[in-house]
């Protein structure tokens, strides 16, 4: 039997003025159970709560209703009035008749009737209130980091720098990501590598940072805090530990028609390669596909101009299994694949490349050693269209994207501008629907392209580019002057749209997060948790989040690692005891209630149960992980034998505060 | 048909394939047939029958059967092997004790429509091809048996087996049913007729729990009708609300997972035509969010865990003119 | 026909809808007849947009369309302006003369050695 | 139907505690005033009412029940409005197809922001249900004072 105690504010005139308190704490008093009431001025102050807390101890009450403002308002005041007094905090009830009763009628005897219906449902609930006491559970001081491009890099390079452990599992050879292709950066035009490789060894050198390059994350078991963990290392038939990095295998392997990845196939390398001078770890790798000791056992050139002795051809894939506390998602972004715009001739041509492919071709450490040549004949380039919004701001009906791919306003006039600027002698045409340039500084760069670099913007659309004696036609409309145009160019760049990474969407599976109908890993909330997916434990970094430059991506990513840092620091997690629980004796194990679980809190054991005679029986009942789950009671719904119930908000309470309404 | 049944069932039991073989035997009258569960092969020889009385779903036995020691041998008729996947799907029945043979199914008949048609002291029925050849106590008669068909075998909505480890004779499709006409004729009813209607049909509700205690959707551990906890257990209907309430908290249990296997009405002592709830929430189902058949896979959500970002909105029944 | 009528009637025979053009000139990059035209296709679309049919209708632009639809296949929001074109032409057809022709002028055109489908297909097109 | 003169409908309201709530509390906070025959039951989310909490409360006498959550799309919980939609969206047909009048149940989104459209929508249910007239079709007769 509870001792319940009913607590009326006045909440000075805001309450008192329209509801009778006096009469309202008096016919609450005559509810069953009900041994103590009480009006006051300002509940909420600390001469309210010692009130509160004296009646507590004095009437022995184990649970009190409290008639006053929203609990959106003081319902946390009053828990942690209840916990002072020594009442369990989820004993307490709070009937809301200010917002929802003296601030919207006028009439005192009205009023006063409903906030006395009011604070008998909050009663009635009350009565079947039970001590809830917050799960616990310990936090794994070590953070995950998927993708180490520079979103991964920084937010990695930032939690180590609390003081926390961070691996980083990079699916290539080594960190650096899309950055590392990169020739120069917008606005500011520096140098892409100067100020990325200098992190790569930063996060290198870091004691608390350790890179599974090469790896992939193969299974995610477990909850916020706790998370477990599966990580693939791919074989790379070299052993990491021993090799130097010298480079004298990659440069006498025999293999050299291996299709170079890095400089996105405008060149060879080696079938055992280190893709790039910079890399981190730099350490060779062998390409299986063409390694022909591997394919065919004969050759082992690499073995013996190996000093340190480094080479495995027997290496198998390995599994590492490891804790983490928190896991970053920190994917990217690819170009998509162009096939479906043959209008654009980028399969007829080797002459129309991405602007991916054009950073390579500026890129000092590129396939051309920086000189722009064009592909076919290694020609220097007299003219060049830039196209943009290819297979960006679609209608989602065809192969394109809906959305705007946000970059390629600023690196088309990047590259326009560099262009022009190295080679004064080259005609620069960029085909434009808008131009895009919200940023610092993103519009005065745009308009110095056209201003004092001379390149031609033009509103319209390429219609069709073909290849001709050597030249590529660009049929295009200028939609101002409107007129057609027909440009005998002799390279032309497609500003591809950009999409996450094929691995988010296996990814975003194991991890349970979710994402929107482009791939792209939704947020907590778009507006307030952007770094956040609704997930506990699971943080968004860069691309896989949405389209975004790279200032953008550093913010986030460091974003990012300040709420693992808030959720590293902790040692243990209080969670919500406002959770469901499921009655094993009464579970059917169906299944409809992890099917409606948003967070994937349900899971399912084989349990024995005792039965009648002695027999024992084996059943599938659900299991809800009260640190994941998050207390929204769909699966209780869901639930035909009513096995499933959410704790605080139960079938019965709620049920209870039905009745005492529609008395 | 029979024979070629019950050879099979004696070959499993008898070759080791399974312990115990769930088939049909006569119960009180010869058109009272009830499941039994076969241990021995005499009284296989003795006992088992297949004829057009044998209605009964064996799917939800499978739940307490597939638990036990060995394999069972169960026979599926077309529909029931959608209760049978469906529990499948709901993880009730452990798939690999259980050896399903598929058998044909030409309609069982509704002892009630013969004697609707005025034959009385009937004391057994012969099937010969498209017609039904009675033996009364005043004599034989003869009646189609199109005509004495239980309403759901009427609208037979698949002769196809969706799941068995083996099938006796060919398999049959899914068929285009009239089954939602009823359901339609009573939307386009006014409120006050439709209100008269379920008024009508429900108050002779006698809480006998058949239905429930039939239905293979209804394989609860604990029924919340029979837990005081749930708030709403009820022994027996008090008032007219009750009996709604029971079989609107009933039929909302089952929609999405209801097979439309029909057997709530055939067992109600009180001829309510209850599968008419069911039909309703599948009905509205394919409407709104598509068509839907619990049981036909494995995979496919079932529509209550399921959504669309742009499903219609509750509105859409206030729109819907008078139904 | 009514005159002010003459957008929803575009609109209602080519199935088209003008807004979701983001007036990037791809239909106009890609048209093979560019310079044979008055109006170009992407004008096509904000002038019925704007509700500017007659002018289209004047305009030999109409027949200078090559129906090759190239805009139709380019166009990365599904606009389809040659479909457009193709309905002002309609327009025009019916507002010459409704019927061109009438069910019961036609015995008195008929001719012993005329095949069948020569009439039936002649009544198709003249009613057009 | 000949409506009471003094008829004063029980409306239970069923609100989410992250936007329709809150979108009460703003109405209150703005003082826009609705019925007071509206009584509200603060729930997780919309996904949390289950269909016999609407029939308990017309068995108890209620005249009408609303459930109010966030906007599809805008859910604290991600989903559980899109699937409150679909149940409520199969109850209502349920109850319309047993002849109950089928303005007694309504769902309503209501933002945190929505103060005014709470109040509103309170303002018309409950005219609407006045209007209907007590509620006999669902109630239980024992529960009858």
């Amino acid at each position: 039997m509870q001792r319940i105690g009913v607590f009326v504010c006045w909440c000075g005139s805001n309450i008192a003025a329209t509801v009778d308190v006096k009469k309202v704490a008096e016919t609450l008093g005559k509810e069953p159970c009900v041994v103590y009431y009480e009006n006051y001025q300002y509940m909420c102050s600390e001469e309210g709560q010692n009130k509160i807390i004296n009646a507590i101890h004095e009437h022995k009450l184990s649970g009190i209703v409290i008639c006053s403002c929203s609990p959106r308002m003081h319902e946390a005041t009053f828990r942690r009035t209840a916990q002072k007094a020594g009442l369990n905090p989820y004993m307490v009830e709070i009937a809301n008749i200010r917002e929802q009763c003296s601030w919207i009628h006028k009439d005192m005897a009205t009023a006063t009737e409903k906030a006395i219906i009011l604070g008998r449902a909050a009663i009635a609930k009350v009565h079947l209130n039970t001590p809830l006491q917050a799960g616990e559970s310990p936090v794994v001081k070590r953070a995950l980091v998927i993708g180490g491009g520079i979103a991964g890099i920084q937010t990695a390079l930032d939690i180590a720098d609390a003081g926390f452990e961070v691996d980083i599992v990079e699916k290539k050879p080594t960190i650096g990501g899309k950055m590392s292709q990169i020739d120069k950066t917008f606005p500011t035009l520096d140098c892409s590598a100067c100020i990325l490789t200098p992190k790569m060894v930063d996060v290198a050198q870091n004691e608390k940072i350790h890179i599974y390059s090469y790896s992939e994350v193969a299974a995610v078991k477990g909850f916020v805090g706790n998370f477990d963990v599966t990580i693939k290392r791919k074989a790379r038939y070299v052993k990491e530990e021993l090799c130097t990095g010298c480079g004298a295998c990659t440069e006498k392997c025999p293999q050299k028609k291996v299709p170079n990845d890095f400089n996105l196939g405008l060149d060879n390398k080696h079938a055992i390669y280190i893709p790039f001078a910079q890399a981190v770890p730099k350490v060779a790798t062998i390409d299986p596909d063409y390694c022909m000791m591997l394919k065919t056992g004969k050759c082992g050139v690499c073995s013996k101009v190996c000093a340190a002795g480094a080479i495995d051809y027997k290496q198998q894939d390995e599994l590492v299994q490891q804790q983490y506390g928190a896991i970053v998602v920190a994917t990217g972004y690819n170009p998509i694949d162009l096939k479906n715009y043959d209008e654009f001739a980028y399969s007829q041509s080797p002459d129309v490349v991405t602007s991916l492919e054009f950073e390579r071709l500026t890129n000092a450490a590129g396939p051309t050693g920086g000189v722009l040549l064009r592909p076919s004949d290694r020609q220097h380039p007299h003219t060049i269209v830039f196209v943009q919004c290819v297979g960006s701001r679609e209608s989602g009906e065809g192969c394109g994207k809906t959305y705007c791919s946000k970059i390629c306003c600023m690196y088309t006039a990047k590259h326009a501008m560099l262009t022009r600027e190295k080679y004064p002698d080259t005609e620069v045409y960029v085909f434009y629907i808008d131009v895009r340039t919200p940023g610092k500084n993103f519009d005065e760069f745009y308009r110095r392209a056209v201003e004092e670099y001379g390149v031609h913007y033009i509103k319209g659309m390429v219609g069709k580019v073909s290849p001709e004696n050597g030249k590529l036609m660009v049929q295009a409309s200028d939609l101002l002057d409107n007129k057609q145009l027909k440009i005998e160019a002799d390279l032309v760049v497609l500003a591809a749209a950009i999409e996450p990474d094929p691995s988010a969407r296996p990814l975003a599976t194991m991890l349970t997060t979710q994402m929107d109908t482009n791939d792209f890993f939704t947020e907590a909330h778009p507006k307030l948790r952007p770094v956040e997916s609704a997930t506990a434990g699971i943080f968004l970094s860069g691309c896989c989040q949405g389209p975004k430059d790279i200032p953008e991506t550093v913010s986030q990513a460091s974003a990012c690692a300040a709420k693992v840092i808030g959720l590293l620091a902790k040692d243990k997690l209080l969670g919500n005891p406002c959770v469901a629980e499921s009655n094993e004796l009464m579970c059917n194990g169906c299944s409809s209630c992890e099917k409606v679980c948003p967070y994937g809190a349900i899971s399912y054991v084989d349990k024995e149960f005792k039965m009648p005679n002695r027999t024992i029986a084996v059943r599938r009942v659900a299991n809800v992980n009260p640190a994941v789950c998050q207390g929204c009671g769909a699966c209780t719904v869901a639930c035909p034998s009513g096995a499933m119930d959410l704790k605080g908000f139960s079938n019965s309470q709620i049920m209870a505060e039905v009745d005492a309404i529609c008395k | 048909m029979q024979e070629v049944i019950k050879q099979k069932a004696i070959e499993l039991l008898s070759s080791g394939k399974a312990d115990r073989v769930l088939g049909w035997k006569e119960g009180e009258f010869f058109y009272d047939i009830t499941p039994a569960v076969f241990t021995d092969v005499k009284e296989i020889e003795e006992k088992f029958v297949y004829n057009a009385f044998c209605g009964p779903n064996f799917s939800k036995y499978l739940v307490a059967e597939s638990r036990k020691d060995g394999k069972i041998a169960v026979f599926l008729k077309p529909c029931d092997t959608y209760s049978f996947q469906q529990l499948l799907k709901e993880h009730r029945i452990l798939r690999d004790k259980v050896y399903a043979v598929g058998i044909p199914c030409d309609g069982m008949v509704d002892i009630e429509k013969i004697r609707q048609k005025k034959i009385k002291g009937i004391t057994g029925v012969t099937e010969a091809g498209e017609v039904l050849q009675i033996d009364t106590i005043y004599g034989k008669k003869e009646v189609a048996k199109k005509d004495v068909l239980a309403e759901r075998c009427e609208n037979c909505k698949s002769k196809k087996h969706v799941v068995y480890d083996e099938l006796i004779g060919e398999e049959g499709d899914v068929l285009d049913s009239h089954r939602f006409d009823l359901v339609e004729k009573i939307e386009a009813m006014s409120e006050e007729e439709r209100f008269a209607f379920w008024q009508n049909e429900l108050s002779r509700c006698i809480r006998c729990n058949a239905c429930r205690n039939v239905c293979p959707a209804c394989t609860c551990e604990k029924c919340v009708f029979d837990n005081p906890a749930s708030g709403i257990d009820q022994k027996a209907a008090a008032d007219s609300f009750e009996e709604k309430m029971f079989h609107i908290i009933r039929a909302f249990h089952v929609a999405g997972r209801c097979t439309d296997c029909g057997e709530c009405s055939r067992v109600c002592p009180q001829n309510i035509p209850l599968h008419l709830l069911n039909r309703k929430f599948i009905k509205d189902i394919n409407e709104f969010y598509g068509e839907y058949q619990a049981g036909a896979d494995m995979e496919t959500r079932a529509p209550l865990t399921d959504y669309q970002t742009d499903d219609c909105e509750p509105s859409v029944i206030l729109t819907k003119g008078d139904q | 026909m009514e005159q002010n009528n003459f957008k929803e009637t575009v609109l209602r025979i080519s199935g088209v809808n003008p807004k979701k053009c983001m007036r990037c000139g791809k239909c106009s990059g890609a048209c093979p007849n560019y310079d044979e035209m008055e109006f170009h296709p992407h004008q096509f679309v904000s002038m019925v947009e704007n509700g500017e049919i007659e002018k289209l209708m004047t305009s030999p632009s109409v027949y200078k369309c090559l129906t090759c639809f190239a805009c139709v296949e380019r166009c990365p929001r599904q606009v389809e302006p040659a479909k457009l074109i193709e309905a002002v032409r309609l327009c025009v057809i019916r507002q010459a003369g409704q019927n061109h022709l009438k069910p019961d002028q036609i015995p008195e055109m008929l001719d012993e050695d005329l095949p069948q489908q020569a009439i039936v297909s002649a009544f198709r097109k003249f009613t057009k | 139907m000949q409506v009471e003169k003094n008829f004063e409908p029980t409306v239970v309201a069923f609100c989410c505690n992250w936007c329709s709530y809150a979108g009460a509390d703003l109405s209150g906070n703005n003082r826009i005033q609705y019925p007071a025959n509206v009584k509200i039951i603060r729930i997780p989310c919309s996904c949390r009412l289950n269909p016999m909490f609407i029939l308990r409360a017309f068995q108890r006498g209620a005249d009408g029940v609303i459930l109010c959550g966030c906007h599809p799309g805008d859910c604290h919980y991600t989903s559980g409005n899109y699937f409150a939609r679909r149940r409520m969206t199969l109850l209502f047909s349920m109850l319309s197809f047993l002849g109950i009048e089928k303005e007694r149940c309504r769902v309503e989104w209501v933002s945190a922001a929505e103060g005014a459209k709470f109040a509103a929508t309170m303002n018309d249910f409950v005219a609407t249900i006045t209007r209907l007239g007590e509620n006999k079709k669902l109630e239980d007769l024992r529960c009858k004072k």
